[in-house]
């Protein structure tokens, strides 16, 4: 429990209705204000989440700072096509995100599968199918323009308190977890005994 | 390289190895020989030797009964590109590897093990390259059917 | 207190003595993997005694998905391939149909062809060059050379309205003429190139912890280049002179003067600098290129939309920004390809990385991989 | 009992000077950055993004306090404060007015040099604790960093003693003559660049090195812990700029008053200001590259400067 629950929970004691009003206000502005993102670039999509981030359109002005470690970091973007062998990986360092947290999907990979809908065997069809999903941004790729308004609207459902915790937590236990998956990815014949160190970062 | 050079080169693989034979033609600018899969390790040192020392490619096309693997060789030293071709049985696929000729053909013959179930014999560290090492089939086959496949409306 | 009992491996040494291998598992979401790339690191200390890069994160299986469709359906899927110069993949893939199914393409549609391929190789490179930065440490230098990327980025936007995949190649020409004024621009900026890479030259190159970090690692040798099948600039920096516009030259090609450059030690640092040096060649052949180019048609009159070759197979290559990029196509004279295969350079480039990381220390190792410049795009397709 | 009660209410200073100089060098670094990479920086949050770091920081404390279970789960917890306390315990020898500082003690210099050093020992920890292969490597790069730093940056501070004939931080201030800039110009180049990898800040930045290990030693700590290490390391860069200007420059190069103090804050943030421009210049070093240069280039000058000092002080006897 983070210490300013404990302080939240001792002010409803004391029947503090105003500060805590004033006090949620100011919660809902700081988490809206930094969204940190995770910038989970798998593929086409990664290279326009760099330009987002880079000297023209330059992401940190609305307070979004990439980090490259999701322990740090609150909304995850997904960039480019997940795949099969790729999506428990995804799973787990979303896991890895501390709450609250968010997703948001960016280009048609991982809206539908887009372009790799048809025909393969190996797309997930729709980041949807195994993480919560808060925002959808199409394109193929999406302009980095797009990303930005993508980041923007999930301040104002932040800020809104549609996207509270709780209900995400439900959405996100009634989704199946990839590692359940019929395959794993690791080498049943490693090169040497012993494998995995850390995590999937 | 002109082609009178290239035809009297192959000539001269053809004459070392008796029992090589055309199975394909020249075709679209480059050379192809094709081998048998018995003597592919022995072209690919002759052709080694002849100078060919880079491989650029190597693929597999599933032809039903058979597999038909390509190798596109390219010499420096000739300025010459040559194709061989190989054809393996699907119910046996075994054929050596030229892993010991090209090191270059480490990875594309895992990629081609991977997706084709093609088994390269004498190959160092044959492993699934692109899917999950416990996947089970090989997804470029013809008639490689999975859960996962959304057939695509034929429109065209 | 200890470290997690399965990460340690016990192995001997050379001389006997027992040793703990470290194993560190870096990817597939690393910040320096460039994309979902993973490498099963062994550590003794601090040094790489193996490194086994495993790929097929990114396999999306594009050569089953072009089985199913038709010749020109096939045109957007590859510039998904090589999604950091996506021009190279569109090119070689309509090389490939326009040997098969014998075409013949315009002038214009060639000359142009060369133009936004060299304006993609300093895009990639810079790209390339950045990344490499970054895994340094030095990400100012990263976003200096992604803002002369995003230039090329916005000419090619004003070409074809796309800023990543163009889909501006096609089987038999071109999707659409430059508009007006587009060659003026792309004039302007080739002109303002060189002083903004010898900016960049100085800030990462010219910078003595980047050359510290940079030199003496990873060195490839000319046997290993082509013995091992590298190409491009990862074969070019050890001295390796092969250049397929040069030395089996293609399109309009042999009018162009041009260098190619060749590095000499074959470590980081020289494919670092091939690439930059690079993007001043490009420079010059874009220069001459718009000034040789004349009106005309930009796409071949009479090409079907529905190819459908005679039965056979065709290969053709181009050299991309990471090497050779080669498109096997195998036709059974139906409007779809029976068989379609990429040649990619940087799987080709990336298989180097257990040699050249070997006996370098971790830090090195990302260094290593940047300087193969690996797409993973290209390499799982 | 009043001296523990003094102790209290410095160190809880300390601490709020600290949490006010990270929140406004937070946003600095931030702009600062931004300029340097040709774009602007927080822009959105209040005028001109100020209140950008308070906004982070409040979601910083609302965020999930993550104990992995792998974790040695007291260490784990403790570590944010092992490292963030002595680096607070610094600013309180650190002469902020000639011949004054909270802490005059007559070994103030070498409390100074010390206690932050004791830091290590959490950043260590935290990476053993973490049970994470990337934390533990960048806990022990940051151990052997920072132990062979101590070297160079000590033997820096020693001619200054020298030269005040003391080892009380306050009396080297009030000592400070203008001639010393010149004198010490070497032995200050070396306090920099040593201080800079003290802080853990790039181009030293090998225990978190982004690009190598993700976050280094807290990799995986969320929320508040993980502040708090931001917090030590910005922490770490005000002492440092702090006690460089108050000693090396003399305060506000030997001023007096109102000008005095505003010229010292003005020398500690272009000190600081530095160390923010080398980070987003330069790239990062390698561990062994880092051992050379502390052994072979930076600990020779400071020995260079140190006999210097020596030389110059015998000369004034000799000539007086």
């Amino acid at each position: 429990m983070a210490l300013v629950d404990r302080i939240g929970e001792g002010l409803e004691r004391l029947g503090g209705g105003v500060i805590l009003t004033s006090v949620d206000a100011l919660v809902d502005w700081s988490r809206g204000q930094s969204l940190w993102a995770f910038p989970m670039g798998t593929a086409c999509c990664a290279m326009e989440l760099i330009a987002a981030s880079f000297s023209k359109f330059d992401f940190d002005r609305l307070g979004t700072f990439p980090r490259p470690d999701p322990r740090h970091t609150d909304v995850m973007i997904l960039a480019g096509t997940i795949t099969e062998k790729m999506k428990p990986a995804v799973r787990r360092l979303y896991d890895q995100m501390p709450e609250p947290k968010w997703v948001v999907a960016m280009g048609n990979c991982t809206v539908s599968g887009g372009i790799f809908y048809y025909d393969t065997y190996s797309v997930v069809r729709g980041a949807d199918q195994f993480l919560p999903v808060d925002v959808y941004i199409s394109g193929c790729p999406p302009r980095p323009e797009a990303l930005q308004d993508g980041v923007l609207q999930l301040r104002e459902l932040v800020r809104m308190r549609s996207l509270a915790p709780g209900k995400r937590y439900e959405r996100e236990l009634a989704l199946p977890r990839p590692e359940d998956a019929s395959y794993s990815n690791e080498d049943p014949n490693p090169p040497s005994a012993g494998l995995e160190g850390g995590d999937a970062s | 390289m002109t082609q009178d050079e290239m035809t009297a080169l192959i000539a001269r693989i053809r004459t070392h190895n008796a029992d090589l034979y055309p199975l394909f033609s020249l075709e679209f600018g480059d050379a192809v020989v094709g081998v048998a899969p018995e003597e592919l390790s022995s072209t690919a040192c002759d052709l080694r030797e002849a100078g060919f020392d880079r491989l650029t490619m190597v693929t597999a096309v599933d032809r039903g009964e058979t597999f038909e693997l390509v190798y596109r060789l390219h010499s420096r030293s000739l300025t010459a590109s040559i194709f061989v071709k190989t054809v393996v049985r699907r119910d046996d696929p075994h054929i050596a590897s030229v892993y010991d000729v090209w090191p270059a053909a480490n990875w594309q013959e895992r990629e081609v093990f991977d997706l084709f179930g093609i088994v390269f014999d004498g190959h160092p560290d044959l492993r699934r390259i692109l899917m999950p090492y416990d996947y089970e089939g090989h997804p470029l086959r013809r008639d490689f059917e999975h859960p996962n496949i959304i057939r695509r409306p034929d429109y065209i | 207190m200890s470290l997690d009992i399965e990460s340690r491996s016990s192995t001997l040494s050379d001389d006997g003595m027992p040793v703990e291998e470290l194993v560190v598992n870096v990817g597939p979401s690393h910040p320096s993997t460039h994309g979902v790339g993973r490498v099963v690191v062994h550590l003794d200390g601090d040094v790489v005694v193996k490194a086994d890069p495993v790929i097929g994160y990114l396999h999306r299986g594009i050569e089953k998905m072009s089985e199913n469709r038709t010749y020109l359906q096939i045109v957007p899927l590859t510039d998904r391939l090589d999604y950091v110069g996506s021009m190279y993949a569109n090119w070689a893939y309509c090389r490939a149909v326009e040997r098969l199914a014998r075409m013949r393409v315009p002038e214009r549609a060639e000359y142009l062809r060369v133009i936004v391929c060299e304006l993609q190789r300093i895009a990639s490179h810079m790209m390339g060059i950045g990344a490499s930065a970054a895994d340094t440490g030095a990400f100012t230098a990263f976003v200096y050379a992604f803002d002369l990327r995003e230039r090329v980025v916005e000419l090619f936007e004003a070409l074809c309205g796309a800023r990543l995949t163009y889909n501006y190649v096609r089987p038999g020409g071109l999707s659409s003429d430059a508009p007006d004024g587009w060659e003026e621009s792309v004039v302007d900026f080739v002109h303002a190139l060189p002083r903004k890479l010898d900016e960049l030259d100085s800030l990462f190159f010219g910078n003595a912890i980047a050359r510290g970090r940079m030199k003496g690692i990873g060195v490839l040798s000319a046997q290993d280049a082509i013995a091992w099948g590298a190409t491009g600039p990862t074969a070019r920096a050890s001295g390796v002179n092969w250049d397929l516009r040069k030395h089996d030259p293609y399109s309009v090609y042999p009018r162009m003067d041009f260098d190619v450059v060749v590095g000499e030690r074959g470590d980081a640092y020289d494919r670092n600098r091939c690439r930059l040096l690079e993007c001043y060649e490009s420079a010059r052949i874009v220069e001459q290129a718009v000034a040789q180019m004349h009106g005309g048609p930009v796409h071949a009159e009479g090409v079907p939309r529905l190819i459908q070759p005679a039965p056979g197979d065709a290969y053709d290559q181009i050299e991309s920004a990471r090497g050779t990029l080669g498109v096997y196509l195998v036709s059974d004279g139906s409007p779809r390809p029976y068989r379609m295969h990429v040649r990619s350079a940087a799987f080709a480039n990336l298989a180097l990385l257990p040699m050249l990381a070997k006996g370098h220390t971790l830090s090195d190792l990302v260094v290593v991989l940047g300087s193969l410049d690996p797409v993973f795009g290209e390499i799982d397709r | 009992m009043s001296a523990l009660l003094t102790g209290a209410a410095w160190g809880l200073a300390a601490a709020s000077l600290i949490a006010v100089a990270a929140l406004i060098g937070v946003w600095w670094e931030r702009k600062v950055a931004g300029r340097i990479q040709m774009r602007f920086g927080p822009q959105e949050a209040g005028p001109a993004g100020l209140l950008q770091t308070l906004s982070d920081t409040l979601k910083l404390m609302l965020k999930e306090d993550i104990t992995p279970t792998a974790a040695d789960v007291p260490v784990f917890r403790a570590m944010p404060f092992l490292v963030f306390v002595p680096v607070a315990s610094a600013l309180v020898v650190i002469p902020y007015a000639s011949g004054w500082a909270p802490f005059n003690i007559a070994t103030g210099a070498v409390f100074f040099l010390a206690v932050p050093g004791l830091s290590v020992l959490g950043i260590l920890l935290a990476g053993w604790a973490s049970q994470n292969t990337y934390a533990s490597i960048g806990g022990v790069r940051a151990a052997a960093q920072m132990i062979s730093y101590e070297l160079p940056r000590t033997l820096s501070v020693l001619s200054l003693c020298l030269l005040a004939g003391s080892l009380s931080t306050g009396t080297i201030r009030a000592e400070w003559r203008w001639w010393w800039v010149p004198l010490t110009a070497v032995g200050f180049l070396v306090y920099f660049i040593s201080s800079i990898a003290e802080v853990n800040r790039g181009p030293f930045d090998l225990a978190e090195a982004e690009s190598e290990l993700v976050a280094g030693y807290f990799t995986d700590y969320s929320g508040i812990r993980w502040a708090i290490f931001m917090m030590a390391e910005y922490g770490g860069v005000v002492a440092a700029s702090l006690f460089g200007a108050a000693t090396f420059l003399g305060g506000g190069l030997g001023l007096s008053g109102v000008p005095g103090a505003l010229l010292f804050v003005a020398l500690t943030a272009l000190i600081a200001t530095a160390m923010i421009w080398a980070k987003w210049t330069f790239p990062r070093m390698r561990a062994d590259q880092l051992m050379t240069f502390a052994w072979k280039v930076l600990t020779p000058m400071a020995l260079v400067q140190l006999l210097a000092v020596g030389i110059a002080l015998a000369a004034r006897v000799v000539l007086s």
